[in-house]
């Protein structure tokens, strides 16, 4: 075996194979199919401070080797989802990271707070949530208020705090920069890309929520595009995804720069994959002569 | 009902026809998930283009646990569908399953109700009560066509049968709830599965006559599981772990009692 | 045959469909194909006022339902293409739409200008060249710049205006509303979205530019999503495309407010793709009984 | 060479077999491009997946007018060449051609010079070369192997072979410029085929001989018929149209005159 850990702000990650989140669950339905102690870490879905219902029906459509979702950030509020998903979490072997989701700053900064004494590595801040007081815009695409809501979780969270960077905005490397502006302690790209779907013959949207977030392999290009720019603009650890399917992919993502990769719409394809992905990135390791994947990272 | 285990498989295909012009019926031989299914339960089929991410759920119609095998049975109506028809004994293809809950069974005098592409999983579910004992006239069938029958030879042997079609073309004009007031069927229980318009029929039958009925929903999935929250169907209370109303057709259902649920 | 004539800024196109800039040349090549003359109208390739060198190669890589390209506007200038180009398409029964780009408002205005006596019929401008004052960043991803662009060119302009949108922006009906402010007629969407490849064991970059435009089937959903909020900001016709490979996309583009289509990347895939498209909008309107497109335009 | 009129067909394999390890021979029916194509000119290939959206050009190895058949050589290198090699007679198959210039033929004693994936077209040259009446003895051909040799027999039949290989493990060690130096084998043109590398040598070598050299470039390709500019090489001279110095190898190539290219 190769040594596959990485160091992700301060934590060791016996790997560096995460998953996206919200395409997992908190892993315990993947169970049956994935050996979740293998992972580096599971990244939770999104989870906010109240019980949240999500959107209507239907909330998926297939695209060309991609899929859209507006599943709506539907979950049982962090109450429930510390009994239920971290208590199931906590007997695993694997990092846990905590995907949080809000629609106003309070709201983020109370699930944060709550995690505090909890057995939780590291949170993954979704700004992509509408952003009430800005009128349903989401956090993510104004640098002025995200590296503000990133300082003020920032002030209470024990954990480091990563924050999750939308790709709908114009210049990826100046939110990258606000976000770290603002104290994040690492970054994580990319979330889905707003898509939209129509179903001719009903003459409706294929999604009930009209627009819904692209993701899969359909959006790779742009997702190493921008975290190859991240990279290059900042100096924190990044977590890359967007259409990671195989071990090649990782590599990728490595080379422009992440540290950890994550597996979304891929496990829907094929629930083995994040397993495939360790393997590979192992036997690529060792025909490579590679002591770390450090080596590669950013190597161009 | 408690979690069967979920397998996942590249299977061989065993032999395919067509039952109508665009109804396929397609054997697969995979013993794990043949000796493990319920009625009511279905799988995932995955496609070979690797344009298609999501798998296609279709239920289970029967069951061989002496070959190991499995029958679906499903109409051509896209892309995923159209590949599926192409396949021949031999081929490989990947399955996901058994999953869901399946039906209660627990019944003496049962009443199907099928519609359209609603009609393969009440077939495993007709042998299943007949095996268990129910007798061919206490057996109660309703289908529903659209224009061509299929599979009604296979339900005949084992249940009474009655028959309604949209555009009259074979038996009663109309839908299964019409039939079932026409020619007075009744029964214990209700078993239905069908298009959405045909369940909500079926609900208000059911809560007219105050007959306990399950109903099969469909609704489009990404992971088959439980994981993903894709699929979920509004019910008329919150759902224990989730807090709000909202179940899962994949892991919860997609058999769902008609109380459960708001159509 | 179903009446399926467009009246686009006052100019008939005998149908919607055209193709997308730079994929199809000016048709001289693809005529050993396709009838030209079936096309509502012929987009050229974009034309600068002297020869543009392009970029090195590899200019083009594959990706999952889709493909980056980045040709650089290659183009011998308007001279030559006025002596080829438009020699042939004007023997040609189609529409003339010549796409235009430039370094910096005078070279765009030059071209303009010298189309003015020319038999064109409308003029497609690419706002995601290279801004040489603006230190290389696209004119299309800053509203200012985008409506200041727009006034120089209508100001000179004999022809329609049609700018081309460039989908890498926060807020793309921002940008429809400041190519509106500046004048402009008609708009286009999308252009390609950026992305990256990475070729992992030559550990270089696929594409000799390092960053290429993302096309094809992939990004139909961030296009759709795109021409809605577009054709819902703005009331200017609007041609739309990105991915667009059968009829039923076409159909799909219409139903969100577009008024014409192209066919781009599909091209390369199926050189039958236009008549394809054209003939099955054909059909679609003989069997709903539609007496004009307009009757499923932005019925979403 | 003035062009050839292009088709667009959907043709039938007749057959494919391994000439080694990850090399294919595939027969396909055409009997258009088959009457049409010259040495040289290659095709379109495209997939069937619908996720690639590229044609993969081929260059043609063999044609056989009376079959209206072509012979396709390639290597396995990546998905698109992979789902090919699984394709056996009766299949289907999208095809465009025949695409590009080709070689001027022109010559009395000709050296052919072609490297791994490069020696294909060159067997289609051999043969029009043959046929034009070049005596064996006169018609000299260089193959340079990675290791195994493959479509060395047909060669034999019709030309003075030399061979190398970049390991030794066939013919002289060393690439196919090596070769002829140290065989000293001359003649009044070449025609050489394969990896940029070699090209590069063997316009060298032809300069400092002074002879003239006919070179077949790869590039990757999108449009396979002049109209993206995906596919340009750099030239000497600036193209006439287009005012620079690039032209496009799937139309104004893929044979260029050595002094022509800058590689
Ligand atoms: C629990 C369950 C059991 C089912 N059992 C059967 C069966 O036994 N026989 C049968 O013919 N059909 C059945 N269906 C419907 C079947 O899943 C769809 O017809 C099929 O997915 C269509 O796939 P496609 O690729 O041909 O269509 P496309 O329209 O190309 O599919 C695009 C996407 O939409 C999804 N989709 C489209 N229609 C449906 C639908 N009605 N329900 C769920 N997802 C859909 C597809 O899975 C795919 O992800 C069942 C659906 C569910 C949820
Ligand atoms: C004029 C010409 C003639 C050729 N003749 C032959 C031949 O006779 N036999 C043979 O084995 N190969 C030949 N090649 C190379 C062949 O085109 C590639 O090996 C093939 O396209 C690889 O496809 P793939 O899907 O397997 O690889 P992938 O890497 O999956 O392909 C991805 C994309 O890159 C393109 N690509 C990858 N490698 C090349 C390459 N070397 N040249 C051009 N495009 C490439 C593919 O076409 C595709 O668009 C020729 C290339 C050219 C330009
Ligand atoms: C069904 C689904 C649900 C998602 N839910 C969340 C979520 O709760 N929080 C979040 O930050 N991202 C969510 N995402 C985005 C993914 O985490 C990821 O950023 C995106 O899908 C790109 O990766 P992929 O292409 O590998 O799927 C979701 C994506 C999908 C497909
Ligand atoms: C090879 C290639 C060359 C292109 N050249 C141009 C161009 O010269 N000017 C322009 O405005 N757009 C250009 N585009 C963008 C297309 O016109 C179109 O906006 C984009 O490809 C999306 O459409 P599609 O997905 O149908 O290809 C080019 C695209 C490709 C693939
Ligand atoms: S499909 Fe994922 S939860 Fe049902
Ligand atoms: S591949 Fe399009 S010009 Fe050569």
């Amino acid at each position: 075996m190769a040594d596959l850990s990485v160091n992700f702000c301060g934590i060791t990650m016996k790997n560096p194979v995460t998953v996206a989140s919200g395409t997992f669950g908190s892993g315990r339905e993947y169970d049956e199919f994935v050996d979740v102690n293998r992972l580096g870490a599971v990244t939770t879905k999104g989870v906010s401070l109240t019980p949240w219902e999500g959107n209507p029906t239907p909330r998926i459509a297939e695209t060309a080797s991609g899929m859209m979702n507006a599943v709506g950030l539907q979950n049982p509020g962090i109450e429930e989802f510390l009994k239920t998903d971290i208590e199931f979490l906590k007997q695993k072997d694997t990092r846990i990271i905590v995907n949080v989701c809000g629609h106003s700053e309070k709201e983020y900064v109370g699930v944060v707070e709550r995690l505090r004494d909890e057995p939780v590595d590291l949170l993954e801040i979704n700004v992509s949530c509408p952003n009430i007081k800005l009128g349903g815009i989401a956090f993510g695409v104004d640098p002025v208020a995200l590296e503000k809501i990133t300082k003020e979780i920032k002030k209470k969270a024990r954990q480091p705090v990563m924050m999750k960077l939308s790709p709908n905005v114009t210049n990826i490397a100046e939110m990258a920069r606000a976000a770290v502006a603002g104290g994040a302690d690492a970054l994580s790209l990319i979330n889905t890309l707003t898509g939209m779907k129509i179903d001719i013959h009903k003459k409706c949207f294929a999604i009930a929520n009209r627009t819904g977030g692209l993701s899969g392999p359909a959006i790779k290009p742009v997702a190493l595009r921008m975290v190859y720019d991240v990279c290059h603009a900042v100096d924190v650890p990044v977590v890359g995804m967007g259409g990671i399917a195989s071990w090649e992919d990782a590599v990728e993502f490595i080379m422009a720069g992440a540290t950890m990769v994550s597996v979304g719409t891929a496990n829907f394809r094929d629930p083995f994959t994040t397993g495939r992905v360790i393997d590979g990135l192992n036997s690529y390791m060792e025909k490579e002569g590679l002591a770390s994947l450090s080596e590669i990272r950013k190597i161009l | 009902m408690e979690q069967t285990k979920k397998f996942m498989h590249v299977a061989e295909v065993v032999s395919q026809s067509r039952l109508t012009e665009d109804i396929c019926s397609l054997w697969i031989k995979d013993r794990d998930i043949a000796e493990n299914a319920r009625p009511g339960q279905f799988v995932s089929l995955f496609t070979r283009a690797d344009s298609r991410m999501l798998p296609r759920p279709i239920s289970i119609c029967e069951t061989n646990r002496n070959k190991g095998t499995i029958r679906l049975v499903y109409r051509i109506v896209g892309s995923g569908t159209k590949e599926f028809s192409c396949l021949s004994g031999g081929e490989p293809i990947e399955i996901m399953g058994p999953l869901g809950n399946g039906y209660d069974l627990n019944c003496k005098e049962p009443v199907l109700m099928g519609g359209g592409i609603g009609i393969p999983p009440l077939l495993m579910l007709a042998k299943e009560l007949s095996a268990m004992g129910i007798p061919k006239k206490q057996l109660h069938v309703i289908l529903g066509y659209r224009d061509n029958a299929f599979l009604l030879d296979e339900f005949k042997k084992i249940a009474d049968i009655h028959i309604s079609s949209d555009s009259g073309a074979i038996g009663r004009k109309g839908n299964v709830v019409d039939c079932a007031r026409e020619e007075d069927v009744t029964g214990e229980c209700i078993f239905s599965c069908g298009p959405t318009p045909m369940l909500r029929a079926v609900k208000r039958y059911a809560y007219e006559n105050d007959i306990p009925a399950q109903l099969s929903l469909e609704e489009h999935m990404a992971c088959g599981i439980g994981a993903c929250l894709a699929c979920v169907t509004r019910t008329a209370e919150p759902d224990e772990h989730f807090k709000v109303n909202t179940r899962r057709v994949c892991k919860d259902g997609p058999v769902f009692y008609a109380e459960e649920v708001e159509l």
